[in-house]
């Protein structure tokens, strides 16, 4: 056991920070943003990031829940129809006694926390693979919507939603604002509480997580409904934004979560990450889309740089730690 | 735990079968959904007892086929891939667009076959090598190879041979037929040293490299092999459907890796068989099949298409857990 | 009647009343929801004439291939007529072929196949649609100005077609100046985001040439949320797009892709399995929304879901006579 | 002796992992006709140089010769062809493969390029027969016990015809029936030439079998001479280097007559019919042969798998706890044998799996406070002597150092029953002592300690009573005064089924 002094203590911190995951995705999209806005001149707008950031807001709130279902040992596929099925079905909550608009979102947050929680419990209790449960689950969730789409005139006039959606306190868009604060709450749960230690138990080795007492069901019932809360957060968000919901609206939110999950560092079979590496891999992502839009070139090529500028900047910062 | 059930001494001779009788312990729940399912489709419609009418199924059956397979050789090294679909894709066109011109139908074959082992070897190199995460590398691979499809064909078009289109997907069962040789060779593969890597790759890379394996060329071959599957499933599709299409193959990506996890396949590598994966990819055929010949509505083909998967995978479970 | 049954497919043995399959590509979306309303309508009232007693559904949840498989289906289960909408331009060609040999009526709408194994088409002309978009756009603009181009998404026909539609007259007209141009899904948020990234890094644009109604959509917001003022812009039906065109007072332009092409499709099979006459392709006139009469459009907005389409009045009379057209 | 070439060599090697030296010119031969030890405590470095001797590292300095030739690329394959065959520590299976298909991986024999199955067959049953494995060859071998897997690692190792055969810990999970096995068959692969390198912490097997010891400390070599004239106590003094006091702890019984385990009719897993008291201050050893269902008897009391009984009473509290947590919370902890899966993270630091039994038990959203677990860890890890940066990985701690991590863990909630899974195998003999001497502590803290073990001296000498268990029943039960290694050793292997006891 080494007790090292404070000094050597203290350098070596700064130094695993610099060097950490997290860092470097942050590292890579100020070097982007630079780059880009040399190469494009409104690229670099404070607007422009701005915007950006509001946008990766979105894919940064799924990838919170998506964080915490893969640093358990799970993936989450429903969570695009998840962030749909709030988008469209928020309207139908509607109800005309509250001029706010609050019982709809938290009717909707509700509706989508339980359906997080089925997940989690066909994949804790039926042992269903996560994959297959989510797929499943989003094969449910089209067939919802078939029923709740187009079905109704109601449009979404919800003042809570569409300030959500467009205001901007103190000059901040709302979206980003909620953003800080799910991040805080995630990284202080995940890395500061014992529920979190527990979730990095369980996607490290779910047999010794279970034979150290980790309450395995509930705790994978409660990580699944996470992500269903925080998918319909995103719905909100993204209706408020657009003003009206339709059917498709969350469908860039499962890649783009994934990919966002496993470009900041956090390992896809579990156990190791943070939700700090998720949210600069958000922020990269919509960066590179934004990029690759005012690059004129055919749809073939356009496709062909996205790849290749994810590759390259997974070579800048992803290697995988050897396992087992 | 020993399973008493198994006979305590296999005769020397038969080691292989015995092992082989082994691998399907965990499959037969699958096996016995999937029974269910065909006995039904049959009950359902009687010209599948036809040779036309065989063939016309197990022609849609195929290609998933394929890709499950592609999917994985990749999952039992602990890979995986999200470029299935772009490669079947590229595969499609570039059979559509080489066999009718000068490079014919050998040429083009050829071509598909190449370019389906060169991106998967270049995969596995990168993957392997630099040590990379084989979600995000196949995931912009995806965003490659899709515009790679793009740049040959912007606009579905292109044609394929009509005698190679009925020759393979006309009123014959030759894709079974091709099924029953590709599942042979994998077969072939998995008797081979590199075959059974695999699996050794895949769970326990550490202690198979000090066994002596070739590790990282076990799993590089399983990159192109994979290549090679999608590519060819691509070529089968244009034959299919006579023509080319740049976004033909996307929904096959989500397809094979569920059919694959259907089958037992785990994430961690070395975990399940390819048969249970077919099983899985023919499930996934069957269902569609099954529920259109019993009226379903669409909403009813969500809702029972999502149960009917939990239900294939959690049921056999009970009764594991019951006995 | 039945005797010189003179459509392509039709064989003249098949007896009333019929039962119609409709192989959708993806039933979800608003739009298919709303051509699945026009087509139940038309069913329910072929039922009440005794021509038709059955209608299959399915879904082929976007997946070309499954609609490969589900039109084999509707061949072995031997419906009388298939109605369609292609996932893919070519890739159900040759499992048409097979349903046309076995004498199955085919009608064809919003997204065709290349091939003429069906025994009518009936839809919009997707080229006429980009040419009247950018002649339009020109004209709005005076000839001379710069404008990006929102696309759907590549790869797919109609996408394609639409912006080819426009091609003539752009260089025609070399003063149009193409600042650059996207290619997303047919929805509002990717078209924005693109947008909004196509506003910053281009200071000054002085129309948008859009090729779909959401994405027409997603661009006002664009603007709007940036605080640039609106300009000339083409779209679609798209009831949002409307009311947002209204809401800001644009100069804009929209024609639809309209969801009756459903009813009337069905319409068409019938009659072509009664005998008539159907043409090869049957033409339907695009339907144009303008200042004009916008606000008849938005009159009838509630009867339409939000995120839907306001699409224009139809009845047997106008089917009558659109097939009547040589 | 001294004058024959040796068949492998290490000449001064080094070795670090980030900077950290590990190995310091270490130098150590191996000859032909000769079983040559190698001693350390935990960590000392011994899995290290036989990684380098094996060619599965290289060494940052130095070289490997191989029949006084040095090799410039070394490497798995290579070592194969050299004829050097290592039983690993950490074993190196394939689970979801057949025993056979383990056997020959990396080496099978083919036909046409395809694996010859019929010679494998052959040839894998011949090692298997050596070692007394009698599954079925196609038996996966993830359905395999601890024990039979280690049996199957020695067999692959047999299957190789080696002239050189390494031997890392292979006994520290195998009970003393099949350590006998497998001295018996090392003394007769010595007498046909074979150069053997035996690494082991259990030191009478040392004393049995070797002729030559090389003790490692610290990574550096600190004796290298004939076994002869040097005793167990003159072994430890090389290993530790001072004098060593008994490996055992001198205790008297403090056993009371407060019942803290009480089951009657207990079924799980393996197990049937099991009637079984443990009173608190007591420690129960459960012996027998290596997979006759003890440790299902475990994973029973402590709620990890569906268990039965007619009548159980679990400190103070009737019935069998239906879940872990719940069995966390009656008192009950549990130690297991494969401490790689079920015991530790092993990609996760060391202070947090210390942590991590708290962690399941505390208020999800509590907040953590570091600076404890800071605090907590460092107790536990003076407390048990465990070696290493308590930020680190534990998969960076040697293999002695782990199982004390998995062991240490439980006592920041001080259970009342302490259920142990082979909690000694494979750590050294100081760590050893100190257990003993904890558990033995426990025992007169009034607590109940269940201790399943595949090493019988253990359970003579630590144990009040000792459960012989076969075929997944108790069928003896001794007392401390008939505890004997033969009697434990007849017991299990069904000689004297008649002595039931009260
Ligand atoms: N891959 C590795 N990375 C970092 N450190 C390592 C690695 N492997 C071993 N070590 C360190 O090297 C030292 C020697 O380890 P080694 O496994 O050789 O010890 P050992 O003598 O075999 O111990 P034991 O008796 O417990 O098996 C230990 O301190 C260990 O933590
Ligand atoms: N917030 C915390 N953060 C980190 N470790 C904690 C925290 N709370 C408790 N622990 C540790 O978890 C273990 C068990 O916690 P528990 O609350 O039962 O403590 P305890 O043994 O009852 O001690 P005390 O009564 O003094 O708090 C202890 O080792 C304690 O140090
Ligand atoms: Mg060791
Ligand atoms: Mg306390």
């Amino acid at each position: 056991m080494s007790i090292r002094d404070a000094g050597f203590l203290s350098r070596s911190r700064i130094l695993a920070v610099v060097t950490s995951r997290p860092f470097l995705t942050f590292a890579i999209v100020a070097l982007v943003w630079i780059v880009a806005s040399f190469v494009s001149r409104g690229f670099g707008a404070y607007g422009h990031l701005r915007y950006l950031v509001e946008l990766a807001a979105v894919i940064g709130i799924v990838a919170a829940g998506q964080t915490f279902v893969v640093i358990a040992g799970g993936i989450d596929l429903s969570v695009a129809a998840i962030v749909t099925v709030a988008a469209v079905g928020l309207p139908l909550f509607a109800i005309d006694a509250d001029p706010t608009g609050l019982t709809p979102i938290l009717a909707v947050l509700a509706m989508t926390t339980a359906i997080g929680l089925v997940n989690g419990l066909g994949v804790a209790l039926l042992r269903v693979h996560p994959m297959i449960m989510t797929l499943a689950m989003a094969t449910f969730l089209q067939g919802l919507l078939i029923i709740i789409a187009g079905g109704s005139a109601v449009t979404a006039a919800n003042p809570l939603v569409s300030w959500v959606g467009n205001a901007r306190p103190f000059g901040v868009p709302a979206g980003i604002l909620v953003w800080v604060v799910i991040s805080f709450v995630v990284l202080v749960v995940m890395h500061a509480t014992p529920f979190g230690a527990r979730l990095f138990a369980m996607g490290a080795g779910p047999l010794a997580a279970k034979l150290s007492g980790v309450p395995i069901a509930s705790t994978t019932m409660a990580v699944y409904g996470i992500s269903g809360f925080m998918s319909g957060l995103a719905g909100i968000i993204v209706l408020g934004m657009n003003g009206q919901g339709y059917v498709g609206i969350g469908d860039p939110y499962l890649l783009a979560s994934i990919a966002a999950v496993v470009l900041g560092g956090t390992s896809i079979l579990g156990g190791l990450g943070t939700y700090a590496g998720s949210i600069p891999g958000a922020i990269l992502l919509v960066t590179i889309t934004a990029l690759i839009t005012v690059v004129n070139a055919s749809p073939g090529w356009r496709s062909i740089l996205f790849g290749t500028l994810i590759l390259a900047l997974l070579l800048l910062s992803g290697r995988e730690a050897a396992r087992r | 735990m020993s399973d008493a059930s198994i006979s305590p001494h296999a005769r020397s001779g038969s080691l292989y079968w015995a092992i082989q009788a082994r691998r399907n312990i965990g499959v037969r729940g699958l096996f016995v959904v999937v029974l269910a399912f065909m006995v039904a489709y049959g009950f359902l419609f009687h010209g599948l007892f036809t040779g036309s009418g065989f063939a016309k199924f197990t022609q849609s059956w195929f290609p998933l086929a394929l890709v499950a397979m592609a999917q994985v050789i990749l999952m039992l090294t602990g890979g995986i891939s999200l470029a299935i679909g772009a490669l079947v894709s590229l595969g499609a066109v570039i059979a559509a667009t080489t066999m009718t011109g000068p490079l014919g139908v050998a040429g083009g074959t050829a071509l598909v076959c190449l370019v389906g082992l060169g991106i998967g070897a270049a995969t596995g190199v990168i993957v392997v090598r630099l040590r990379l995460p084989a979600i995000v590398v196949t995931l912009a691979g995806s965003f490659i190879i899709a515009g790679a499809a793009l740049l040959v064909l912007p606009r579905p078009g292109g044609a394929m041979p009509p005698w190679l289109s009925d020759l393979l997907a006309g009123n014959t069962p030759a894709a079974f037929g091709v099924l029953v040789v590709v599942v042979l060779l994998w077969k072939l593969y998995l008797a081979t040293p590199l075959g059974l890597s695999l699996y050794a790759a895949g769970e326990n890379p550490v202690g198979a490299y000090r066994s002596g394996v070739p590790v990282d060329a076990a799993r590089i071959a399983a990159y192109a092999i994979s290549g090679l599957l999608c590519t060819g499933a691509g070529l089968f599709v244009a034959a299919q459907t006579g023509s080319g299409d740049p976004i033909i193959g996307n929904s096959f990506t989500l397809n094979s890796i569920a059919a694959a996890v259907l089958g037992g396949i785990g994430f961690l590598g070395g975990q399940g068989t390819m048969r249970g994966a077919l099983a899985g990819s023919l499930l996934l055929s069957l269902m569609i099949s099954v529920m259109f010949f019993l009226g379903f509505t669409p909403v009813a083909q969500y809702v029972a298409q999502g149960l009917i998967i939990i239900g294939a995978v959690a049921i056999p479970q009970f009764r594991m857990r019951a006995r | 009647s039945h005797a010189d049954a003179a459509a392509n497919c039709i064989k003249g043995d098949r007896k009333a009343p019929y039962t119609l399959g409709w192989a959708n590509i993806y039933s979800v979306p608003t739009w298919m929801k709303q051509t699945q309303g026009t087509i139940e309508a038309e069913v329910e009232q072929l039922k009440k004439e005794g021509l038709v007693d059955k209608l299959v559904v399915t879904d082929a949840q976007g997946d070309s291939n499954v609609q490969i498989q589900q039109i084999q289906s509707m061949i072995d289960a031997d419906v009388d007529a298939i109605i369609l909408i292609a996932g893919s331009s070519t890739a159900p060609a040759r499992v048409l072929a097979d349903a046309c040999a076995k004498g199955i009526a085919i009608i064809n709408f919003d997204s065709l196949v290349d091939t003429n194994d069906v025994t009518a088409k009936v839809n919009t002309d997707s080229h006429q649609w980009g040419e009247q978009a950018t002649k339009f756009m020109i004209d709005a603009l005076g000839g001379k100005g710069k404008i990006i181009i929102l696309n759907g998404p590549a790869g797919v026909s109609v996408s394609d077609d639409r912006r080819a539609g426009g091609n003539d007259l752009l260089k025609a007209n070399p003063d149009i100046q193409i600042l650059a141009e996207t290619n997303t899904a047919y929805n509002v948020a990717p078209a924005q985001e693109a947008v909004t990234s196509l506003l910053f890094a281009n200071p000054e644009i002085d129309g948008i040439l859009s090729f779909g109604g959401a994405l027409s959509a997603g661009a006002v917001l664009a603007l709007d949320k940036q605080g640039r003022e609106q300009v000339p812009i083409t779209g679609e039906n798209a009831r949002q797009f409307l009311e947002l065109w209204k809401e800001k007072g644009l100069k804009s332009w929209a024609t639809m892709q309209p969801n009756w092409l459903g009813a009337f499709a069905a319409y068409t099979a019938v009659q072509a399995l009664e005998g008539k006459d159907v043409p090869a392709f049957v033409k339907v006139p695009l339907p144009i929304i303008d200042n004009s009469n916008i606000d008849e459009y938005l009159a009838r907005a509630k009867d339409f879901p939000a995120d839907g389409y306001i699409y224009s009045p139809y009845d047997r009379e106008l089917f009558a006579k659109l097939l009547a057209q040589k | 002796m001294a004058s024959s070439v040796p068949i492998l060599a290490a000449r001064g090697v080094s070795k670090a992992f980030f900077g950290n030296p590990v190995l310091r010119s270490v130098s150590i031969s191996l000859e032909p006709g000769r079983v040559h030890a190698l001693l350390g405590e935990n960590g000392a470095g011994k899995s290290t140089l036989i990684n380098l001797l094996s060619g599965a590292l290289r060494p940052d300095s130095g070289t490997i010769e191989i029949d006084g030739k040095a090799v410039s690329r070394h490497s798995p394959p290579e070592a194969r062809r050299a004829g050097i065959a290592v039983v690993q520590q950490e074993l190196s299976l394939t689970n979801s493969l057949s025993i056979a298909e383990n056997i020959g991986l990396g080496a099978y024999p083919r036909r046409f390029g395809l694996v010859d199955y019929p010679a494998l067959a052959a040839r894998a049953k011949a090692a298997c027969d050596l070692v007394g494995l009698h599954e079925p060859l196609s038996t996966p071998v993830g359905e395999l016990s601890l024990g039979r897997r280690q049996m199957v690692e020695i067999a692959k190792a047999l299957y190789r015809k080696p002239r050189v055969l390494i031997l890392d810990e292979p006994t520290s999970s195998l009970s003393a029936t099949e350590t006998r096995i497998l001295t018996t068959l090392l003394e007769k692969l010595r007498s046909e030439g074979i150069a053997i390198l035996y690494i082991s912490h259990r030191l009478d097997e040392v004393m049995q079998l070797c002729q030559h010891v090389t003790v490692l400390k610290d990574g550096i070599c600190t004796a290298d001479r004939p076994l002869e004239g040097v005793n167990a106590a003159g072994l430890v003094r090389l290993m530790v280097g001072r004098d060593p006091g008994d490996l055992f702890p001198r205790w008297d019984s403090t056993r009371t007559e407060r019942v803290a385990v009480s089951v009657s009719r207990f079924a799980a897993g393996l197990m049937r019919d099991v009637d079984l008291e443990v009173r608190a201050g007591e420690v129960v050893g459960i012996g027998g042969l290596v997979g006759q269902g003890q440790e299902d008897l475990l994973l029973g009391l402590y709620g990890a798998i569906p268990a039965k009984a007619a009548s159980a009473v679990i400190h103070d509290a009737a019935g069998l706890p239906a879940n872990v947590p719940q069995a966390n919370t009656r008192g009950l902890a549990y130690v297991p044998a494969d401490r790689k899966r079920e015991g530790l993270h092993l990609i996760h630091p060391i202070v947090t799996n210390l942590m991590l039994p708290a962690f399941a038990r505390m208020p999800a959203l509590k907040l953590r406070s570091r600076a404890r677990e800071r605090e907590t860890a460092m107790g536990l890890a003076l407390q048990f002597a465990i070696k290493g940066d308590l930020g680190r990985a534990a998969q960076a701690l040697s293999g002695g150092n782990q199982q004390k991590v998995a062991l240490a863990k439980w006592m920041p909630l001080d259970p009342a029953v302490l259920l142990l899974n082979d909690p000694t195998r494979g750590v050294d003999v100081e760590t050893k002592r100190e257990i003993y001497a904890m558990l033995r502590a426990f025992a007169a803290a009034g607590k109940a300690v269940v201790l399943l073990s595949s090493d019988t001296p253990e359970l003579v000498h630590l144990c009040d009573r000792v459960a012989v268990v076969r075929e997944g029943r108790v069928i003896t039960l001794l007392e401390r005064g008939e505890l004997s290694e033969e009697a434990i050793v007849a017991a299990a292997m069904g000689a004297e089924p008649e002595r039931a006891a009260a």
